[in-house]
């Protein structure tokens, strides 16, 4: 654990020393992160985080918001605390055809986009970064964002109390051949795998799920496919095609 | 010196102590690369019955204090595909861990179905049956009725000369009982403990946070109940008993050797440390050479009561 | 606005929902001072039998993952001192919370002798019996014997007409059926739950770190399986249900509530920190005011289960 | 908490700020001292260590030795962590017959006499400071031990490593009229207390018991009282007349 800067409020930018992971992590993967045996309180089980940065030098970044207790001691860590890092995890967001990509981001489900976004960039592909929170207090620090994605996001506040008032989703415009990925909460996946179904494009849904292992072996994990069987989020997500998926309502 | 950690039982030998617990481990390919497999003493497989099943809804596992808890819903892909799509590897990849396939079924002839379905196949040496199912024709469970326990037993006895190990449930009054129903019925070793039927709750939304509603309950929490009940199982019968529950070093699987345990397993704690298995390995050998124990083996049962007390 | 605490319960006014546990708060004495036991739900004294007990050999305490474990012996004071120096400071001291007498024997007579010996006294409103002990004329325990747990609750009731709470041992396969004894034959309550069994072994010695041997496990390691036993009571029987174990916080507290109970204990807590008690129902109260739920009666039993769920 | 420093192998020496303890602790009383219950790893439970030193500003130091998973947490404490105390709790020791008071002090015994000697000496007491380990390297800090007590006090090893050889007990005599304190490992009590029934000096001994509550409620205290009766650690000592109780050998 190399530092953690508070970006908004319960939220939190970790960087941590974990070449392999800075080494190997593609879009959209995960890690679990965890402080090992000795620790009974929250959390005693890993959580996981996606990658939200990797660098040359061997650093990781995470995104941590104080969800429940486990992650609230996380957005605490302080510096030199020692983590147990399993990782990179799962599927990774595949960019196809053509040259546009729209990531759209809910909350802290920006952090795999802050990685994405940068890369996809660099590598002359035209990112529009979609990018919703409730509440102003909660939005990230944008100047950091555009320091790691070579760009600025553009910002939807539910409230209107920074950038535009409203639901992400409904900047979200998909003209022409474009990619469209998407993370954060359950609600705005299902409202994007809806306007996907109607409208017939292809949408890529980074999903969430309690995890145990992370790794497949306790099928602690799953999602519902299409087909009505179940699909583990960490190996064979947590990218999954929406239309691969069942979104029912709740 | 180098501490001997090898221990003769089920007519086979284990190269050591601890095994990775059913479950915890898929069908141990999940942790191919990610662990060394072949150094620990073995692993025991995910549930298998006769037919796939696809489990429970989410979520299906959750933090508890202490611990966790999980209603996966026993989902497997059954019975065939195990034996051509599972077994094949664990044949392959493990040249002395040894394995054990965790069997479960709705009614005695199920169990014995999974027992016979597999009992010609490579690639394991015994059965560990889980007995903590519903048992839909007698309604409550095998492991905690005498009488479905008993009939369970014999029958799957018959239907195999491997090893037949007994997972035992710990909600009952008195785990002495059902094991020596076990030895009475033929079976080779006892595994002690599953999980508790346990609960929680989202208040916020005033709804049980498991799919199931209700789970299964494990992790360094009940260290303390499987040491208990290994202890107890292992003084009332002459059975050989695995200890399982909460073990996450070696001084917590040295409690269950002491209490009469041959062997060991760990669960959960691979959740949190994929290497805790074989730490645990390590801390059990380090212990010796600390107290100069030449073998494991001297320490089985090794527990001194107070003269005054009984058991 | 003040959210409603009150629990109107056993004929009587609870001025809030938490109670100390038997066996964590003395005769209530020995927290006089360091809290403020007044403005509590109430407690429930340590265990009283016919004549006084001397308890276990130390050690009788001991620190497990997320929990304790216990081997007191209920040591107690017996009938005639309690009566005489004990229920005194409880009658001239608390004006408001209400105080229950935990009740043991060995025989089913001598829970009657206690509660026939106390019931004219004054300075508590009823009896928690508490079932966990050893039958000695059965050889079982009281608490997992249905047919020793009628007739001490029917034997018990014809002694009085205060509230009899049953406090119901958890190591059964399934509680519900000891709950609806205990509601046939006349109880006015349950308490669920009391300790598991379990065992710490000091592997160094080689020998039990509990003079006893066991003891009972408590502590927030046990906080799930209370749940779901208090879940499964209330919901197999319609006697109102107090639930413990585990509890520290107002959110683990009301999960026991939205499981379906009315009143609730801390036990194990209280020696973390005295103040745990008044601060569970601090935490109570500010969960009512941020949901905007005017009374915590409207929490009780309000689990909502998935319409696929069944019980 | 405000400051620790490690005084020997394993051993540390805490000052925490506790006005009230400072101000009410008696020589030989104990403090209950935890992490709360957020806290689930070992100590969950509260663990009693006596009062080694109270000063005007509202300090108390405290000795405290790894032992176990407990202690060890403890000993680790870092400047600025918070802890749980409650007490000052149980019987002290009492100051009697004569001028002379010998103390006895086995290990992490030494605690409660650096209060006591201090107190003592500035009292007008002759103090006598015994004081014994198993190596050189666990004895506590010897210049720290004359500026808390005022006095320098008598170190034996039983390996002969620093101060005398053999052990502490032999180094206790009771000619004339003395007050005769011991605190530390039971065998160490045991052996003081047949001596004393055999020559007939009275001893104040502070004895260690597992504890659940420290404050009587729990009943998990108990020694064995020369009646057979058990006898509350926590209340009815840990301070006892050594013809207090009965000395069980083990
Ligand atoms: C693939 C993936 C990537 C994620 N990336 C991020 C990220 O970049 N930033 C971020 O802030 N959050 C992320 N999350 C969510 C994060 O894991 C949860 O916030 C956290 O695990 C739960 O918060 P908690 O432990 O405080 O909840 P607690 O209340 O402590 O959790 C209680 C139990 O619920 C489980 N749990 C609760 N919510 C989740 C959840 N959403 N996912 C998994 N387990 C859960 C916990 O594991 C624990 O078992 C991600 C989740 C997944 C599945
Ligand atoms: C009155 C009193 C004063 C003490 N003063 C000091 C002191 O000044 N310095 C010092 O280093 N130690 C002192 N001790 C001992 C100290 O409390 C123990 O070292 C510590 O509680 C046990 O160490 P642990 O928690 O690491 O053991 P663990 O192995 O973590 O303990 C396991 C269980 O045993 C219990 N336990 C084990 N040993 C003891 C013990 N001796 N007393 C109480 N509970 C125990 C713990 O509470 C826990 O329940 C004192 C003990 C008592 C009773
Ligand atoms: C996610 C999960 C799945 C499990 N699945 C099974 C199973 O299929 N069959 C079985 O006998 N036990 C199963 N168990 C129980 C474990 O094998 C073990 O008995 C229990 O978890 C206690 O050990 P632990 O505390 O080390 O985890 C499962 C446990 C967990 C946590
Ligand atoms: C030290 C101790 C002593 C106890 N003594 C009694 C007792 O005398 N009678 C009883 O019914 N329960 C007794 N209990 C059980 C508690 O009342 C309670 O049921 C149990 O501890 C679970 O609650 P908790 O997890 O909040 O501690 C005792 C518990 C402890 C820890
Ligand atoms: S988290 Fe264990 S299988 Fe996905
Ligand atoms: S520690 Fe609880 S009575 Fe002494």
């Amino acid at each position: 654990m190399i530092s953690s800067r508070q970006v908004a409020t319960d939220t939190c930018w970790l960087e941590l020393d974990s070449p392999e992971i800075a080494d190997r992590a593609e879009w959209g993967q995960f890690v679990m992160i965890g402080f090992g045996l000795d620790h009974l309180a929250p959390p005693f089980l890993p959580r996981p985080f996606s990658v939200g940065w990797r660098a040359e030098d061997g650093r990781i970044g995470l995104l941590v918001r104080a969800f429940g207790a486990g992650s609230r001691r996380l957005a605490e860590l302080r510096a030199r605390e020692h983590v147990l890092l399993l990782g990179p995890l799962g599927r990774p967001f595949r960019l196809e055809t053509g040259s546009r990509v729209a990531c759209v981001a809910g909350g802290v489900g920006l952090a795999p986009f802050l990685f994405l976004a940068g890369d996809a960039r660099r590598q002359g592909f035209d990112v529009d970064l979609l990018y919703g929170e409730l509440t102003a207090d909660k939005v990230f620090d944008t100047r950091l964002i555009e320091e790691l994605t070579g760009g600025p996001p553009i910002v939807w506040t539910e409230d209107g109390s920074v950038g535009r008032r409203g639901r992400v989703t409904e900047g979200l415009s998909v003209e022409g051949p474009v990619t469209v990925l998407a993370c954060g909460p359950t609600p705005m996946l299902r409202a994007l795998a809806g306007r996907a179904a109607r409208e017939g494009f292809d949408l890529q849904v980074s999903v969430e799920e309690h995890m145990g292992c992370g790794v497949g072996t306790c099928q602690g994990c799953v999602v519902q496919g299409a087909d009505g069987r179940w699909r583990k989020a960490c190996t064979q997500g947590p990218v999954f095609y929406a239309s691969e998926l069942t979104w029912s309502p709740s | 010196m180098v501490p001997e950690l090898r221990q003769s039982l089920f007519g086979v030998e284990f190269q050591a102590p601890v095994l990775l617990a059913s479950g915890t481990c898929g069908y141990g390919r999940e942790y191919a690369g990610l662990i060394p497999l072949d150094e620990l003493g073995g692993l025991v497989t995910k549930a298998v019955s006769v037919e796939p099943r696809s489990g429970n809804p989410p979520h299906r596992v959750a933090e508890t204090p202490g611990g966790m808890i999980n209603a996966i819903g026993l989902e497997n892909v059954g019975l065939e595909a195990f034996a051509s799509e599972k077994l094949p590897w664990l044949r392959d990849h493990l040249a002395r861990a040894k394995v054990f396939v965790n069997v479960v079924g709705r009614t005695v002839e199920e169990y014995a179905a999974v027992v016979s379905g597999l009992d010609g196949e490579e690639g394991f040496l015994g059965y560990e049956i889980n007995v903590s199912c519903p048992n839909v024709e007698g309604g409550t469970m095998f492991g905690t009725d005498e009488a479905a326990l008993a009939a369970l037993v014999g029958r799957v006895r018959r239907e195999t000369e491997r090893p037949v190990i007994v997972k035992l449930t710990p909600n009952v009054p008195d785990i002495g009982i059902f094991a020596r129903i076990c030895e009475e019925n033929g079976a080779d070793g006892l595994s002690t403990i599953n999980t508790f039927p346990g609960m929680l709750i989202d208040i916020h939304h005033r709804k049980p946070v498991i799919g199931n509603v209700t789970g299964g309950i494990s992790g360094p929490a009940i260290l303390p109940m499987g040491v208990y009940l290994t202890w107890r199982a292992a003084t009332t019968c002459s059975l050989p008993v695995i200890g399982i529950g909460g073990i996450r070093s070696g001084e917590d699987a040295l409690q269950y050797i002491l209490a009469g345990a041959h062997l060991v397993q760990v669960g959960t704690a691979s959740f949190v440390d994929p290497a805790a298995a074989a730490t645990v390995q390590e801390e059990i050998s380090s212990h010796l050479v600390g107290a100069g124990i030449g073998s494991l083996s001297e320490l089985v049962g090794g527990l001194r009561l107070p003269e005054d007390a009984q058991a």
